[in-house]
């Protein structure tokens, strides 16, 4: 409705296989980070950036994470959570021992742990299919779980057994522990998480990414157009877990503050799950709609009962939440298996030919 | 497109299975099979139904391990092949029932295609300029040429599962094109297709044939189609090879014509 | 200045140069190959066509040899013409989708010394009918694809000829000034094109265009569009037509605008969108198509959109027409307007392709006023001409704010209309052509006495000046009071309603006009459901009286029409009936292109004729039908039969 | 060195020295591996008869004892209380099968897998809305369930049997035995294993897909009220099951998805295996290995046999 594609045409490749060919889409996106770099730190409160918008983001990435690894190629994991304390660790150990390094530097450097790790435990995927698949990553999720609580050199020895973020600076100004204002910690994570996003784009959008989806849609045909099997499922998963793991980092560095064990069990992994199918597999841009979804919605209905009146036991509206997520996700596996992302693309796809149907 | 380089010259053997025998557990599917695939020739594999057509293409490019016999490809002897293999050595392959990346457009599907053939590594994809981008755009070129030459530039952006089959077998083909293998292995290419498409399909065979040198190995049940475009015919029956020569004379050959009204009887 | 500068050229090939100075880099040719669109700028293509023009000299194409050219659009054809053109030779276009014999009579009957075809599938076509062609020396394709194994002795890639001729440039600079004197050897007085169009009765004929009355005749059209080098247009149309020569190579040589090849007649659509046209031609049958899918298509969408797109055509339909023509409107119609074009006119103009149309024209045949109206009711500066490959098109055509659905329009620059006694439009032209090639003696048929051109069409002025067409000639006839009897025309006025699927006038040298009528099942049945009208089959739907009085208002409205204009005025309908069975190719009655055949009908229907004369209120008939499968059958019935003048009462009771 | 002792020799010279204490070990992991065998048996009702990969089977086992725990609560008579709770669980059943199943009738295996976790959230939700999330007792007492332990003096010391224990395994295998029975003697048994087969076969065999699925599905829920019960009795009813529920895997695994024998045998080296390596072993690694172990061994199998260890093999056709 508002696209007019008339006099849209390429000539060049170049422009041809641009991500977003459409002049409208274009000038949406950047409408987009223009309110997310700018606006909302004007707006949104601290509570916002807080509770709302931080937490969104580093979800976001830890979904396309488990996105590219589930989604794009086809293979599923639930050890997202491990793989996000693998790089929360490693960020925590390299601080602690280079101090002085940038913060930002080691939260991205603590990714390639959690790539390490996790491409280790994609060895198997390459004769382990569909649901054997799935144990293997438990053990995963498992084996480290159980690492993080049973070896003290991780959290420093500390009695309480967590990590305590301290605080950092980049350029004089404190970015994580409890000095960092919401604001600096937003603007971080959202350059973080649109900087991975885009390399994650390009990604897809390339040599690699079409193996990956060959390998998902047909790994018979993939390695019959010399697709070789077991690195194209090992660079999944090393990517994977890297984007996990630098979410893992993120969530600790710069929104927890601090973070015992149990912050990466199966249940991070399970979250982060739900986000990418209710978002829509094989799409970045239902990892974000999943993860706005998922973690937004809790918000908002705990917000909704004091709204009216009512008041229930915060766990009471918990377990609501819980329930509704879990309806949630049946009906749009029968209604659209394909997520928030299809919805979106169908919705978009509406606009262009609008008044047309089709 | 340019021509594969082969070190085999035109009229030797390319590839050569002998002796083959493949059974799995009881079934006996191929049983002592031996022929040769000249470069640049049209060869058929025909035979009934159950005869073992697929799974000697299967032995070739190594999908299945026959448990005696070997394939001498370039010259070389393999006890067995295996698809990675195959592919890096120059054999492409369709598929009876299609074997395309469902999910993917028509364009993606020919850009994979092209897997081999792009070596920009992870640090340029992950910027998608410079390198990376030119690779893309050499590749998109010859891949352009590919659906210019299968005439589907009108459904260049359509998800192949949503293609009508006839479409999907001719992006399939040009996938398998994409490849410029040397060596074309075709499973029954044109099944459930309507007359005209069969008469495309059947041109671009032997386009591709005659203007990219390709060598090809089909498996067909028309009989008539084989026989317009092979040069040299293989029979197989339950597993044996009955017959081996041109057509014109694997048309009289007695135990063919057997096999044949075997199968309508 | 403009016009200035283009008025001493009086060749194409000239014209190329000039724009070459004029628009340098500005694009000239657009063609989507491999996927995007590769454009060659006025220069480039100026650079390519002299290469060429040399290439085929040496290829032997000499002056006022003939250059047959075979194919769809794309911009090496085009170029073909000018390359021939620069050579003094002289383009002969044919229908890519004609089949070898049409071909080879062409071939033989221009006398063709080179032939350019697009691709294999053309070129076959060409060697299929090359020994009945003694003087065809090379054929030169565009599209090397499957041409590997052709035997190349007559064979070249026009590449290779473009290239072959840089080469030649590169080598020996003074080629350079030849070519520019072989250019200043054109003028106006040469043959720029011949133009094949499909007689009605016997072989093509070849029509001649002078170079210099074309260009006349296009720098006027251009002038009056106010077209220039901004403007863009799609080459969709067959590049043999007369129309597509005009539209897309003589306006564009004149006006400077870049015209662009879709990849693949199956991509046309989707090319029209992309490239967005702000230039448009398309026969009524095109428009007809695409209101067709516009009409299914929304019916499948959201009940939402549905009565959106309902209310808003609404107000389209009562000021878009009058806003186009700047008529005054109030002021919340105006906004209401813009409204619907923020929320549908402009999505479906998008979705249609038609954003940036900024005259559009329709031509060929009768246009639907309801049809018509739709495109200019949703902002598209839609409007008809009348013309004639003879005439190199235009003879009359409508200006911007003065458009009419049932004209088409009032006689342009240099040209002089008159109509004979027998209704015929005849004209003079400063662009008309030459005569037909070898051909004296039809030549002469088709001009009068006093050097007029014959059209062959019946047609009337009327006081606004606009000319209306009624006819073929041949088929106007009189009523007995005198007054003039177009049957086709009042049949297409009739047809022009969803309800009418056929209707045979009659009238000629009868006291008054009757007519059959055939009711469009489907749209009646769906009228029928909607007001509780119950019928058991075609027959008794087609007999049943509120049917009838249905029809009854389509031709009292049609009466009106004919009333407005005088010379009509004299022909309305007095009686009619509804026939008991659909008019069909297989008993006859129509043509396989469906069209009706009046003469047979006449006879075979003769006693409800007879009926319609001799006042009788019903008549019983048999009919022999052939069915689906070939067997025989006779349909008996009784049909009644209307008469306005009294009919129109009893119509009103049986609506009750 | 001294680390290589530790790991090969010093364990089963303990084991040597203390037979007793390996006995009770062994005892402790056959009945835990009894309890793991009782989910995967619910696992392999259901994926046998609806393809379905039933994630939801730990927490259908917490639902019930839940729904049993807190109906006795509320006063209801426990054998009532009983029958009520398996009433529940049909209508659970039922509920799955219209609400879930049948909407994603022909979709893809790992679509319908995915529904599950749907329903474990929404089954956890529930469980906690209703019957609040704190822990409860399991009423074993009021279901006349044995207390109380068996001290047999045996190999130099002292091995204690709970009765609960011996009731647990007799029960299993009662169900087991009956299971086995119902599959392969019953027509609603071959019906079963004809949907196991093909969906379209057991279609031509004229029998409803669902009420199919609702048996086993209300099958796999007796199955887990026995489970909860039992677990409830030995520790107490809480949603920590859910997580060890998820052991049902790696059993599954060792079992193959689709075998009743090969879900029991799996159960048992499960239970064993890991409560050994962590009697033993765990020391050297700080403990808490149950947590993994099984999972490892599950992973490790794999790697040799793709499959599982009585997973048939399919052939890929092409």
């Amino acid at each position: 409705m508002f696209y007019r594609e008339v006099g849209q045409y390429r000539t060049s490749y170049r422009a041809d296989m641009a991500i977003f060919p459409i002049l409208q889409d274009r000038i949406g996106l950047l409408v987009i980070l223009a309110v997310a770099f700018v606006g909302l730190p004007l707006v949104g409160g601290s509570f916002f950036l807080d509770v709302v918008a931080t937490p969104f983001l580093i979800y976001a990435l830890a979904a396309i994470g488990l996105n590219l690894l589930t989604g794009y190629t086809g293979l599923l994991s639930l050890g997202t959570g491990g793989f996000m304390g693998i790089g929360a660790y490693a960020c925590y150990k390299l601080t602690t021992w280079f101090p002085g390094v940038d913060i930002v530097v080691w939260i991205l450097a603590g990714g390639f742990a959690a790539a390490a790790v996790g491409a280790l435990f994609g060895l198997p995927s390459l004769r382990i299919k569909g649901f054997y698949l799935l144990v293997a990553t438990l053990a995963a999720q498992f084996f480290l779980q159980w690492a993080f609580e049973r070896i003290p050199w991780l959290y420093n020895n500390n009695v309480s057994g967590t990590i305590e973020v301290p605080t950092r600076t980049l350029l004089g100004l404190p970015i994580t522990g409890a000095t960092a204002t919401p604001v600096t910690r937003y603007e971080v994570a959202l350059c973080i998480v649109v900087v991975l996003t885009w390399l994650a784009s390009n990604l897809v959008h390339g040599r690699i990414g079409r193996s990956w989806m060959a390998v998902r849609d047909m790994d018979i045909a993939a390695e019959l157009i010399g697709i070789r099997l077991l690195p194209t499922k090992l660079l999944s998963f090393a990517i994977s877990s890297y984007l996990c793991g630098v979410a893992g980092a993120m969530l600790v560095f710069l929104w927890y503050g601090s973070a015992e064990p149990s912050v990466f069990s199966i249940d991070l992994s399970f979250t982060i799950l739900f986000m990418v199918i209710i978002g829509g597999l094989g799409s970045l841009l239902g990892a974000f709609l999943g993860a706005a979804l998922i973690h937004v919605l809790p918000i908002v209905l705990r917000g909704v009962p004091p709204a009216l009146g009512i008041d229930i036991a915060s766990s009471t509206v918990e377990h609501l939440n819980l329930m509704i997520v879990g309806v949630l996700i049946i009906l749009f596996l029968v209604a659209e298996p394909f997520g928030l992302a299809r919805l979106w693309q169908t919705g978009k796809q509406k606009l262009r030919v609008w008044p047309f149907p089709y | 497109m340019t021509e594969a380089a082969g070190h085999v010259a035109a009229g030797e053997t390319l590839l050569a299975v002998e002796r083959i025998s493949l059974r799995f557990g009881g079934v006996t599917a191929l049983n002592d099979v031996s022929f040769d695939i000249r470069r640049g020739e049209i060869r058929a594999i025909i035979g009934p139904n159950g005869a073992g057509k697929t799974s000697m293409l299967n032995v070739i490019n190594g999908f299945y391990h026959p448990q005696r016999g070997a394939i001498r490809f370039h010259g070389e002897n393999l006890a067995r092949m295996n698809p990675g293999f195959a592919a890096r050595s120059g054999i492409a392959r369709t598929f009876q029932n299609v074997a395309l990346f469902r999910g993917m457009t028509t364009l993606d599907n020919l850009m994979a295609g092209r897997a081999l053939k792009m070596k920009r590594g992870l640090f340029w994809q992950l910027l998608r300029h410079g390198p990376a981008l030119d690779e893309e755009i050499a590749h998109r070129r010859v891949v352009e040429d590919i659906i210019d030459f299968l005439e589907i530039e009108a459904i260049r952006r359509v998800p192949v599962g949503r293609l009508p089959y006839g479409l999907q077998k001719r992006v399939e083909l040009g996938r398998a094109l994409a490849m410029e293998p040397e060596l074309l292995l075709l499973d029954e290419p044109m099944t459930g297709m309507n007359l005209e498409e069969k008469e495309d399909m059947c041109r671009f065979i032997l386009e591709v044939n005659s203007q990219f040198g390709t060598t090809i190995a089909l498996i067909e049940h028309d009989m008539g189609v084989v026989m317009d475009l092979s040069s040299r015919v293989v029979v197989l029956d339950y597993g044996r090879k009955i017959a081996d020569d041109v057509p014109d004379a694997v048309k009289q050959d007695p135990a063919v014509i057997a096999a044949y009204l075997g199968v309508a009887g | 200045m403009l016009e200035g500068d283009v008025a001493h050229r009086d060749t194409f090939p000239k014209l190329l140069a000039l724009n070459a100075r004029r628009f340098g880099a500005r694009p000239a040719f657009r063609h989507k190959d491999r996927g995007i669109w590769r454009s060659w700028s006025w220069t480039e293509t100026e650079r390519e066509v002299r290469a060429y023009a040399l290439g085929l000299l040496r290829l032997g194409l000499r002056r006022g040899d003939a250059f047959a050219i075979l194919g769809n659009n794309r911009p090496k054809l085009y170029w073909s013409f000018t390359a021939a053109q620069w050579l003094g030779a002289i383009p002969v276009p044919l229908y890519a989708d004609a089949i070898a014999d049409e071909i080879g009579y062409v071939l033989a009957h221009a006398e063709a010394r080179l032939a350019a075809a697009q691709d294999q599938e053309q070129v076959d076509k060409i060697i299929a009918v090359a020994e009945r062609v003694p003087g065809l020396a090379r054929v030169v394709y565009d599209e090397p694809r499957g041409m590997r194994d052709y035997d190349h002795t007559r064979l070249v890639a026009i590449d290779d000829i473009i290239a072959e001729g840089r080469r030649a440039l590169a080598a020996d600079p003074s080629l350079d000034a030849w070519l520019d004197a072989e250019l200043a050897k054109g003028g106006a007085g040469d043959v720029c094109v011949i133009l094949y169009t499909s007689g009605t009765t016997g072989r093509p004929k070849g029509v001649e265009i002078g170079s210099g009355r074309a260009i006349a005749a296009a720098a006027n059209s251009v002038a009056f569009d106010r077209l220039d080098e901004r403007d863009e247009v799609l080459a969709y149309l067959p590049l043999a037509w007369a129309g597509d020569h005009y539209l897309t190579y003589a306006q564009s040589l004149v006006a400077g605008y870049c015209v662009s090849c879709p990849e693949s007649p199956e991509t046309v659509a989707e090319n029209l969108r992309e490239i967005g046209p702000t230039y448009y031609f398309g026969p009524p049958r095109v428009f007809e198509t695409l209101l067709t899918a516009t009409t299914v298509r929304i019916a499948d969408a959201s009940a939402m959109k549905r009565t959106l797109y309902r209310y808003f055509m609404a107000v389209a339909r009562r000021y878009g027409e009058r806003i186009l023509n700047r008529e005054p409107v109030p002021p919340g119609a105006r906004l209401l307007y813009a409204l619907g074009r923020l929320l549908v006119y402009g999505p479906l103009m998008n979705a249609l392709g038609f954003s940036r149309v900024r005259v559009a024209y329709t031509a060929g045949e009768a246009i639907g006023p309801d049809l018509f109206r739709f495109f200019r009711a949703l902002g598209m500066n839609l409007k008809q001409f009348y013309g004639q490959t003879e005439a190199f098109i235009l003879l009359t055509s409508q200006a911007d704010r003065d458009v009419r659905a049932d004209t088409v329009g009032p006689v342009v620059a240099d040209v002089e209309v008159r109509i004979a006694a027998d209704g015929e439009v005849l004209y003079k032209s400063a662009s008309q052509f030459l005569g037909y090639l070898k051909d004296a003696e039809r030549t002469a048929e088709a001009m009068t006495g006093d050097g007029y051109v014959r059209t062959g069409d019946a047609g009337f002025f009327d006081a606004a000046g606009h000319l209306h067409i009624i006819d073929r000639a041949k088929d106007v006839g009189r009523l007995r009071g005198g007054a003039l009897f177009a049957p086709k025309y009042i049949e297409n006025k009739l047809k022009f309603f969803p309800n009418i699927r056929e209707a045979v006038a009659f009238g000629d040298g009868r006291d008054f006009v009757t007519c059959f009528l055939n009711i469009d099942l489907t749209a009646v049945a769906d009228w029928a459901e909607r007001n509780g009208v119950t019928y058991g089959s075609y027959q008794e739907l087609a007999g049943h009286d509120r049917v009838i009085a249905l029809l009854a208002e389509h031709v009292r409205a049609v009466n009106r029409d004919l009333a407005a204009e005088e010379a009509t005025a004299g022909a309305q309908i007095r009686r009619f009936l509804v026939l008991h069975k659909e008019l069909d190719a297989d008993d006859g009655e129509l043509t396989r292109t469906q069209k009706v055949r009046r003469r047979f009908i006449a006879e075979r229907y003769a006693r409800l004729v007879d009926a319609l004369y001799d006042g009788s209120e019903t008549v019983d008939v048999e009919t022999e039908v052939m069915f689906e499968d070939g067997r025989k059958g006779t349909i008996a019935a009784r049909v009644k039969i209307h008469d306005m003048a009294s009919g129109a009462a009893r119509a009103e009771r049986a609506a009750a | 060195m001294h680390f290589l002792y530790l790991v090969f020799i010093d364990p089963f010279v303990q084991m040597g020295m203390a037979p007793d204490l390996l006995a009770q070990t062994l005892w402790e992991g056959l009945v835990s591996g009894v309890l793991y065998a009782l989910i995967a048996l619910g696992f392999v009702l259901i994926y046998k008869a609806s393809g379905v990969f039933n994630f939801a089977q730990g927490i259908m086992v917490v639902f019930a004892a839940l729904t049993l725990v807190g109906l006795y609560a509320a006063g209801v008579p426990a054998l009532l209380a009983l029958a009520l709770t398996v009433a529940v669980m049909f209508v659970l059943a039922v509920a799955i099968e219209r609400l879930v199943l049948r909407p994603l009738v022909n979709r893809p295996d790992i679509i319908l897998f995915m529904a599950t976790f749907g329903l474990t959230y929404v089954l956890v939700g529930m469980g906690e809305l209703v019957f609040g999330g704190d822990t409860k007792q399991m009423i074993a007492k009021q279901l006349y369930l044995p207390s109380g332990a068996i001290d047999l003096a045996m190999l130099g010391g002292r091995v204690t049997l709970q009765k609960l224990d011996i009731a647990a395994a007799i029960i299993a295998s009662v169900m087991v035995a009956a299971l086995a029975v119902v599959f392969q003697y019953t027509r609603i048994g071959r019906a079963l294993r004809a949907v196991a087969d093909s969906h379209r076969a057991a279609l031509s065999v004229g029998i409803s897909l669902n009420q199919i699925w609702v048996i086993v599905w209300f099958a796999a829920g007796i199955v887990a009220l026995a489970t909860g019960i039992m677990w409830g009795a030995r520790s107490e009813v809480s949603f920590a099951l859910e997580v060890v529920a998820l052991k049902a895997l790696p059993v599954l695994i060792l079992g193959g998805f689709t075998s009743i024998p090969g879900a029991i045998v799996g159960g048992l080296i499960v239970g064993l295996s890991e409560k050994l390596f962590e009697l033993y072993w765990g020391p050297l690694m700080g403990g808490g290995t149950e947590a993994w172990f099984a999972y490892v061994v599950a992973l490790i199998v794999l790697l040799f046999r793709p499959h599982g260890l009585f997973g048939e093999v399919i052939i890929e056709r092409i």
